[in-house]
């Protein structure tokens, strides 16, 4: 938005600032940053600056090739793109092929080493496969592009299905996980819970009924000693407290009587 | 251009459910788009073609729905038999969840695993008789309790439900899993191969 | 009792994935399973008859799948409104790599592609089902083995890896380095004419 009165350059190259995109950009400004955003790293946009002189792999001039990736480094950081730090780590490569090119050698040792280029068009050329490769999986007919699966669903489900088994170290860890998920929403307390108290709960609900009351001493065994007589009693306040039974008294020291309410 | 006939097979078998007229004829651009009767005719050729195979074209309240015949209910109802391989991860969270914390409301589940519990899950659990409605609880819905059964305890060679590990935190959980399998408690009978069930 | 071939139309279309050959077998009483080769035929016969209808018969990884053919892809998609996803470049190249070179680490796929890959894609290549780890390379690290899965056969409509469009024949890459010395040394000959793989 403040760009418009100025004209700032759109990039520096090695200090020179340039108010005009490269000659061979055939790109609109305003397409600009989406056109180098589609790169796919520096192997990829090294493809494409060698591609569109329709030049040999085998015959980067790399001098050249090296002058052009600069140029557009430079713009895409003028654009601000994040830039991956492998770009840079391919422009001090190219830079350093450049240099061992340039750099005259006794022939004895140019003929042990090998060419500074060899192991980057090995690279660019295995790259090229895979990005044809690529293209070639995109364009097989796939399902829910090219093709549908078929499906008609039966007249009558039939409910002879055997269940499936289960067993407990799977409940557990279904169970391990619901509560993970539960801690991470932090809403929910999950706490540390006597599993006697609930399940006498259950037992205790299901003996009473909503009609009649039954007597509060009922409910208690004996023979469970005085656990069992604790338990029962803290199953019998947590349903109260959940409002899921009712307790009368008619008169001080008569005897109570329960209802389940409802 | 395909067939009509055609196009509408291969729109009711993508969509594997009924389809209206109007959302069959959606399919077409303006210019191409079919007259209603043309429509209704192909359908009934479609009808007609299928006499025999393995899938009828039947029209129901919510449109047009191919469907595969009644007659194959048998073969059908085998294939299933064997594909039912184990539970989803949601019936076992609400399973586990009801064994801990009976009696609970569909609702308190529902908080706990913060997605809601569908009534196919319930509806599994209770024909399975591994748990069951033992009240309601008395708030504005009156939502029913869920508690597990007898019959939940045997299938997991409980005594009771103090059996069950103690409901630790999640990371000592992990332990209790791991000394499960260590113990190698598999209570099912036939929990290797779902075995078909034998008849005649 | 209904055709051989009807029973096999039933069953694919009442799974809608696919099935194989024994699958289909299973779901008859043992008294009355027809012969493999009975069932061969019986497909093919299904195959003949679904030519230029809403629907195909497949052979892919996973068996058999009955599919609303390619040609039915744009009345399909206007039933959809969703667009169907298209992936990206690098999702593409990414498993092209792990498709072609597996079983393959992520670094071995970083350095072909040259940048990193992003966890993102790896995430969803695996909730996709299309990939999976098979194991661990024994090296420093022991970075991840991905391999690509059945599923990705299936969804790309393929009955085996071989199926996979041919990768370009790279130069032999050894030669690479002597090529670009000859060339260096001999920069405007004829001879450079590469004809060292013309033997037929």
């Amino acid at each position: 938005m403040d760009a418009a009165t100025e004209t700032p350059p759109l990039a520096k190259v090695g200090g020179e600032p340039y108010t005009q995109l490269p000659r061979d950009l055939y790109i609109p400004p305003d397409a600009l940053e989406v056109f180098l955003e589609t790169f796919e790293g520096p192997l990829d946009l090294l493809l494409y600056l060698i591609r569109r002189q329709s030049l040999n792999i085998l015959d980067i001039p790399v001098a050249e090739i090296t002058r052009q990736y600069m140029e557009y480094l430079a713009l895409m950081r003028e654009m601000r793109l994040e830039l991956a730090a492998e770009y840079l780590v391919m422009a001090a490569w190219l830079a350093e092929i450049k240099s061992r090119l340039l750099l005259p050698r006794p022939a004895a040792i140019e003929a042990e080493e090998e060419d500074p280029r060899a192991e980057l068009v090995r690279r660019l050329q295995e790259y090229e496969r895979f990005q044809q490769a690529a293209r070639a999986l995109d364009a097989l007919p796939r399902l829910e592009r090219d093709c549908f699966p078929a499906s008609a669903e039966p007249a009558q489900r039939e409910t002879r299905r055997a269940p499936p088994p289960v067993n407990l170290a799977e409940l557990l860890a279904a169970l391990r996980e619901v509560l993970a998920r539960a801690e991470l929403f932090g809403r929910h307390h999950i706490r540390r819970e006597t599993l006697s108290v609930r399940e006498r709960m259950s037992q205790v609900l299901e003996r009473l009924d909503a009609l009649r009351f039954t007597p509060f001493s009922a409910l208690f065994r004996p023979e469970e000693g005085r656990m069992g007589v604790v338990v029962t009693l803290l199953a019998v306040l947590e349903l109260l407290r959940e409002a899921l039974l009712e307790l009368v008294q008619a008169e001080p020291f008569a005897p109570i009587h329960v209802r389940r309410r409802g | 251009m395909p067939e009509l006939k055609s196009i509408l097979e291969a729109l009711l078998l993508a969509v594997g459910e009924p389809l209206t007229l109007d959302r069959l004829l959606a399919t077409f651009p303006e210019a191409e788009r079919p007259e209603r009767e043309a429509a209704r005719t192909a359908l009934a050729e479609l009808a007609a073609d299928y006499v025999g195979r393995g899938v009828e074209l039947v029209e129901v309240a919510s449109g047009f729905r191919l469907q595969v015949p009644q007659a194959f209910a048998p073969w059908v109802a085998r294939l299933w038999e064997e594909r039912t391989a184990s539970y989803s991860r949601a019936l076992l969270e609400t399973l586990a969840l009801i064994a801990y914390r009976q009696p609970v409301t569909r609702g308190e589940i529902e908080a706990v695993r913060g997605v809601s519990v569908s009534s196919g899950i319930m509806k599994t659990l209770q024909e399975r008789g591994w748990i069951k409605v033992i009240g309601h609880r008395e708030v504005p819905g009156r939502p029913a309790l869920y508690a597990t059964t007898r019959a939940f305890l045997d299938y997991f060679n409980l005594k009771s439900l103090s059996e069950l590990p103690p409901l630790a935190t999640p990371r000592d959980l992990d332990a209790i899993g791991a000394e499960l399998e260590r113990r190698a408690v598999v209570p099912d009978e036939n929990s290797t191969t779902p075995t078909e069930s034998a008849d005649g």
